[in-house]
């Protein structure tokens, strides 16, 4: 075992895993945003129902829900027809699913602490729902948006049961940095792991301090 | 007395019948623990109180054994395993090469060679077929021979060279083709056990294990009985 | 041409049930005690009650009937809440920029800085919202509503948390808004004086039913509803410059009962003015006393005589064709024999002309 | 044994800097121009404005000094926000509770019936916060302070989202508060009629610094402060029972400067009493005039004459020891001789006797 | 393999899985709730830095975070003298540990969205810290604590990565209800494997719904 240094193959993974839980992150919170508004303000009696349908995936330890995701991709599963098993798509899809309580359970209570009262200010200004989601709920929401995206990057980063299984851990596709590190775990290649575990960490920490310090995700006094 | 066992999860189904049976006769009770031998090997080191250590290879009980933990001179090789080219539907299975060498699927599902060792056996033999740089691209690595058979079980992949112990496991609904894969292309996947701590029902239960009854689960169970591969 | 509401809303165990119609132009005042509707009415008209049913329509324009029902945002409405409720997310120029940005600008819209400057908003424009006070809040809000172009205004008591001195700064300017602005507005007000300088229409709600409604100057006289009661009881009379004293600075007007004299106003002579005569203001006597420092007095008939209180009564007179109120002690009463159709004269020891 | 404030507070740019003493009990009036710094004055002493030095002590009770500083729950004040903050989780009755429960209630403590009765809350007892109308909240948050047991009570223009009706139940209950409840109460208001109903003292504020502070009854009358200026300007003065005449349900008053009528009170002979006489409501006379309906006329001198506008001037009168302000125009200044010294008869036609 | 039950080892699991979840989340709410306030409330400095501190267990593969809780709990360890590693007490710190996030965070954002009008009325009113804690914010916050208590308990029912490397898989102590499941996928006995995630499921929903539709996770209308 050479001293441990960052190997070409762990950037790759490095690459792969920010690619990754970029675009989760950024789908969840596009996706996530209107359902976490209708759980927020329906009065429908399916908002139960599909609140918690939203946080089930969180009960299934993460490689049987890969599993059961790999059942679905698989010939005789419903999505068989994408082909998304051992692509950088089905791994997409995979993180999405596991991290959606965690984008969408934030987005929700942020949502619902928005006053009834700015929405009807901004109605009687002119401004349609559409503008009034930009304009008034999306600043007062900050908070929640922030922790949203923390907790969906971070969750996607440190992920590692789901994309396992459904990724294949193929070099450049779907080997992501915690196969990584699990690996030189695995293969006693302690010095690599402890140099990945503390670069992620190390990074991350830099990269929440940023985010927390800008108070990007303090609420507006009101 | 109790027996607390750290097993290959690759071998854990076979070892819960082997115990049984032991049980049933000594009377000794058996707890296992069911992890990656990676894991166990990190806890092992850490101080778990384990009794024996099954491990899925050879390397991480030898390591062990270098640095004093366990009782020396009673690491053995318990198993060895074989490795066979499965796929889920029916095929005709001749020559597993040929198979391969035709091309004719999409993915091909195999234990990542740097952590379990039927995935070395597999990039082995996948060499020794001159096949390995071909189907570089087709190649999917599960964390551990249980996951290649996974990815083939669930049909993801077409054809995964697994572990032979769990083709014969496997489930009556899953009809399957199998080959198995020559033993001469690759090294023996032997599964060295490792004595941690000396104790009576302990060593009863590798005196077991090397019995005869014993030996006859594990030929059922798609291995070769300890010392006899 | 006016606003139209016949509308219908539940909320628990109140139910809001009123049939009106307005001018399209000048203030009607709301009034009404505490928990009467008045906010859910201006919230109905603005399409903020879900629940509502029934009709709305201004100017000609349907928002609300059985067939159509547009939502709030196409009400062109300025609504100042009763509690202003500023985006705590922008600053004082962007709370004050949101409705404009938003609604296409109308014919007479008003200036930004005219409104700053008339609110007093210089200095805060860039102000969080946080730090601002209450009146600060509610002049903020004022102003946010008066810019976004409005077809209609619903001010819900909005100088209920100013200072004297702001309202009196605010109240001219209101009265100049409703001419050149040429829009309908709903003032909410406990204010009899803002009632009175504000408003040619007025609406009396009590638990959810229309009690009255009509014209200010009919309303506030007549003795069997409220503003006819307190000490800010008073009339509503309208009257003509019909010339100016140079020397004391005073201006004559013509009524139908006589002329009075009041604090010289910058008007043409024929000039329409609207005059408030509060209850307490008018005093009753055989004749005139020139020796007084009273400036007004004119001849009036008694119509009406009701008992205000154990002491003293509430007298309706009429002058010409206008109505007076004043209130005497029965004393005063049996001493100058106030009953319907006795003549006397009605000495106004201050006129507030509303121009 | 009084309430004593001497502080200073910054918020951005703005200074607040006052210090004054009032009496221990008793209505002390805060009145000045929006944003001159009432609520800030009002938190300062509440000890929520975290930034404040100086020194707060109440009834020889010190909250805050060099030495120690309170934290709120440790004052024992009774604050009524100017935006009434009712708590969402609770209903109406747990708010009124809330206080109540957690303060060991003191000597004269306010029956709980007796403030739902007074304050018309009993049919909203068990309603949630957030269906209330701005008066109903309003007088929740006045009743949940009342109800805490208090030993300073802080309002913040209490009444301002109230109307006329619900302003008139609740005035003489504020005023026998102070009589049984003995203690200090801070009253921000823009409301002279509010201050001179209730208050003794008043502290005047503008732009954070106090431009004055004294009795009600002097700075009402002094005519370089504003309160001297508007329609509402008036005089406080002090007044005993002297009979009553049955026939007419008058009440006879003696002041300094003679006797007054004033419709029945039902107080006992010698009972002191407060008036209010609004300038508007004084005219000047040479002489009495017997066959008017204005009950008094007094004998007065005239001490100080300032201008009010170009048509007006606004004079202060001395009857007795006591002071009153009338506003004249200038040709009834010209005409009646009004100058410093000149003796006159002030015609006062309406009295309000504020118990 | 005999036809699908649920085995008695299989029921130890859950049993131990219960509790350690159940643990898990009452130990991070009340210890939660003070960070978060702070968190929530403070203009310190250290804030930030905290806050990101707080976010960085979800950063590292559980497997990972697992190892280096070991390698803390091991023989020259810093928690050496605790002898935690694999028993039931060593596993709900790493528990703790992994599902930190998810608890503070939702806690830290309800407690912001506490109108400090509110507390200060509170304050007027006689309450002190702790009386305006339980009084005020705790039922102002509710949505917030129904979040985090789903967020952590679920995450700990599913966690596996953390819990096996710390805990040792040992039955009855420290084998839960996801290694289980994991266990029963590799041994390739996918019956039972279907059929205790089918459970855990079906209990987790029925569970979920009951928790949103009683509505005490919804904000209190202001
Ligand atoms: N954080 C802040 N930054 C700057 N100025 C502030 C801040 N907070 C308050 N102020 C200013 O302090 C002044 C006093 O505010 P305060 O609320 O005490 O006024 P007020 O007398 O109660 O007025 P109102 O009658 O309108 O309620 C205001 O001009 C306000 O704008
Ligand atoms: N959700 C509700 N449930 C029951 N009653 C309600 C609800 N919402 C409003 N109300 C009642 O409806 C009545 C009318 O309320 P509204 O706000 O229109 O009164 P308002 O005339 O504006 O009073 P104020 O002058 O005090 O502001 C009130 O008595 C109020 O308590
Ligand atoms: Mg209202
Ligand atoms: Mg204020």
């Amino acid at each position: 075992m050479n001293p441990a240094t960052v190997s070409p193959s762990d950037l790759q993974a490095l690459w792969v895993t920010l690619r990754l839980a970029a675009l989760t992150t950024l789908s969840l919170l596009l996706l996530g945003t209107p359902l976490a508004w209708w759980l927020a303000r329906s009065g429908s009696r399916l908002r139960a129902p599909i609140e918690a349908v939203v946080a089930l995936p969180l009960v299934l330890p993460p490689t049987v829900l890969g599993f059961y995701l790999l059942l679905a991709m698989g010939p005789n599963g419903p999505l068989s027809g994408l082909s998304m098993a051992f692509t950088f798509a089905g791994l997409l899809l995979g993180s999405m699913v596991y991290s959606l309580p965690f984008v969408v359970q934030p987005l929700r209570d942020s949502f619902a602490a928005v006053s009834e009262q700015s929405l009807e200010a901004a109605a009687c200004l002119g401004a349609g729902p559409v503008n009034r989601f930009f304009n008034v709920v999306l600043p007062l929401a900050r908070p929640g948006y922030v922790t949203a995206s923390v907790l969906g990057f971070a969750h996607t980063l440190g992920e590692f049961g789901v994309v396992l299984m459904i990724g294949g851990n193929i070099p450049g596709q779907t080997r992501v940095l915690s196969i990584a590190v699990y690996e030189h775990v695995e293969t006693l290649d302690y010095a690599r792991a402890h140099l990945l575990s503390a670069g992620l960490l190390i990074v991350s920490f830099a990269l929440l301090l940023v985010v927390y310090a800008s108070g990007v995700g303090r609420k507006v006094v009101r | 007395d109790e027996i607390r066992i750290a097993v290959a999860a690759n071998f854990t189904a076979t070892l819960q019948r082997i115990a049984g049976d032991f049980t049933r006769a000594s009377g000794h009770r058996v707890l296992i623990s069911s992890s990656s031998t990676g894991k166990h090997y990190a806890q092992i080191r850490n101080g778990a109180g384990f009794d024996i250590f099954f491990a899925a290879d050879a390397e991480r009980p030898a390591l062990l054994e270098q640095q004093g933990i366990g009782v020396p001179g009673s690491r053995f090789v318990y198993a060895t395993g074989r490795l066979a080219l499965w796929t889920r539907g029916e095929a005709v299975v001749g020559d597993p090469a040929d198979v391969l060498r035709g091309g004719r699927f999409a993915r091909l599902a195999i234990a990542n060679p740097r952590l379990a060792p039927y995935g070395l056996a597999a990039e082995q033999a996948l060499r020794a077929w001159q096949l390995w740089d071909k189907l570089q691209p087709k190649l999917v690595r599960g964390e551990n021979v249980g996951q290649a058979y996974q990815y083939a079980a669930t049909g993801n992949a077409e054809w995964g060279l697994v572990a032979l112990s769990q083709v014969l496991a496997r489930e009556p609904r899953v009809r399957g083709s199998y080959a198995i894969v020559p033993a001469t292309l690759h090294t023996p996947i032997s599964q060295e056990a490792l004595l941690l701590r000396p104790s009576r029902a302990g060593e009863a239960f590798l005196a077991f294990l090397r019995g005869d009854a014993a030996a006859q689960v594990l030929r059922e169970a798609g291995y070769a009985a300890p010392g006899r591969s | 041409m006016s606003l139209l509401v016949d509308t219908r809303v539940r909320k628990g165990d109140f139910e809001l049930k009123v049939s009106f119609e307005v001018p399209a132009s000048g203030f009607t005042a709301v009034s009404g005690p505490s928990g009467c509707g008045k906010t859910t009415l201006l919230r109905t008209i603005a399409g903020l009650e879900p629940g509502a049913d029934g009709r709305v329509s201004v100017a000609g324009e349907c928002w609300q009937d059985r067939a159509c029902r547009l939502p709030t945002h196409r009400r062109a409405v300025g609504y100042v809440f009763q509690q202003a409720a500023l985006f705590p997310h922008l600053d004082v120029r962007g709370n004050l920029l949101f409705g404009r940005q938003r609604r296409p600008a109308v014919r007479a819209a008003l200036a930004f800085d005219d409104v700053i400057e008339l609110l007093g908003l210089a200095r805060l424009l860039a102000r969080a919202v946080h730090g601002l006070s209450g009146g600060e809040r509610q002049r903020v809000a004022i102003a946010q509503s008066l810019l976004s172009s409005p077809r209609l205004l619903l001010m819900d008591e909005p100088m209920a948390a100013l200072d004297r001195a702001s309202r009196q700064t605010l109240l001219p300017y209101l009265e100049a808004l409703q001419r050149t602005l040429d829009i309908p507005v709903l003032y909410v007000t406990h204010a009899l004086d803002e009632i009175a300088r504000l408003a040619d229409h007025m609406l009396l709600i009590q638990a959810g039913r229309m009690t009255a409604s009509g014209p200010v100057s009919e309303l506030l006289t007549r003795l069997d509803l409220p503003m006819a009661q307190g000490r800010e009881a008073g009339a509503v009379i309208r009257a003509q410059v019909s010339g100016h004293d140079d020397l004391d600075q005073l201006t004559r007007l013509a009524f139908s009962g006589g002329q009075l004299w009041v604090p010289r106003v910058a008007l043409e002579p024929g000039t329409a003015v609207r005059l408030r005569i509060l209850s307490r203001d008018v005093s009753l006597a055989r004749k005139t006393d020139p020796d007084s420092s009273i400036l007004n007095s004119v001849p009036v008939s008694v119509v009406d005589v009701v008992e205000a209180g154990a002491a003293e009564v509430m007298v309706r007179l009429c002058a010409g064709a206008d109505t007076l109120l004043t209130r005497v002690s029965r004393r005063a009463q049996r001493h100058l024999e106030i009953v319907p159709g006795r003549r006397l004269y009605a000495q106004i020891r201050s006129i507030a002309a509303l121009v």
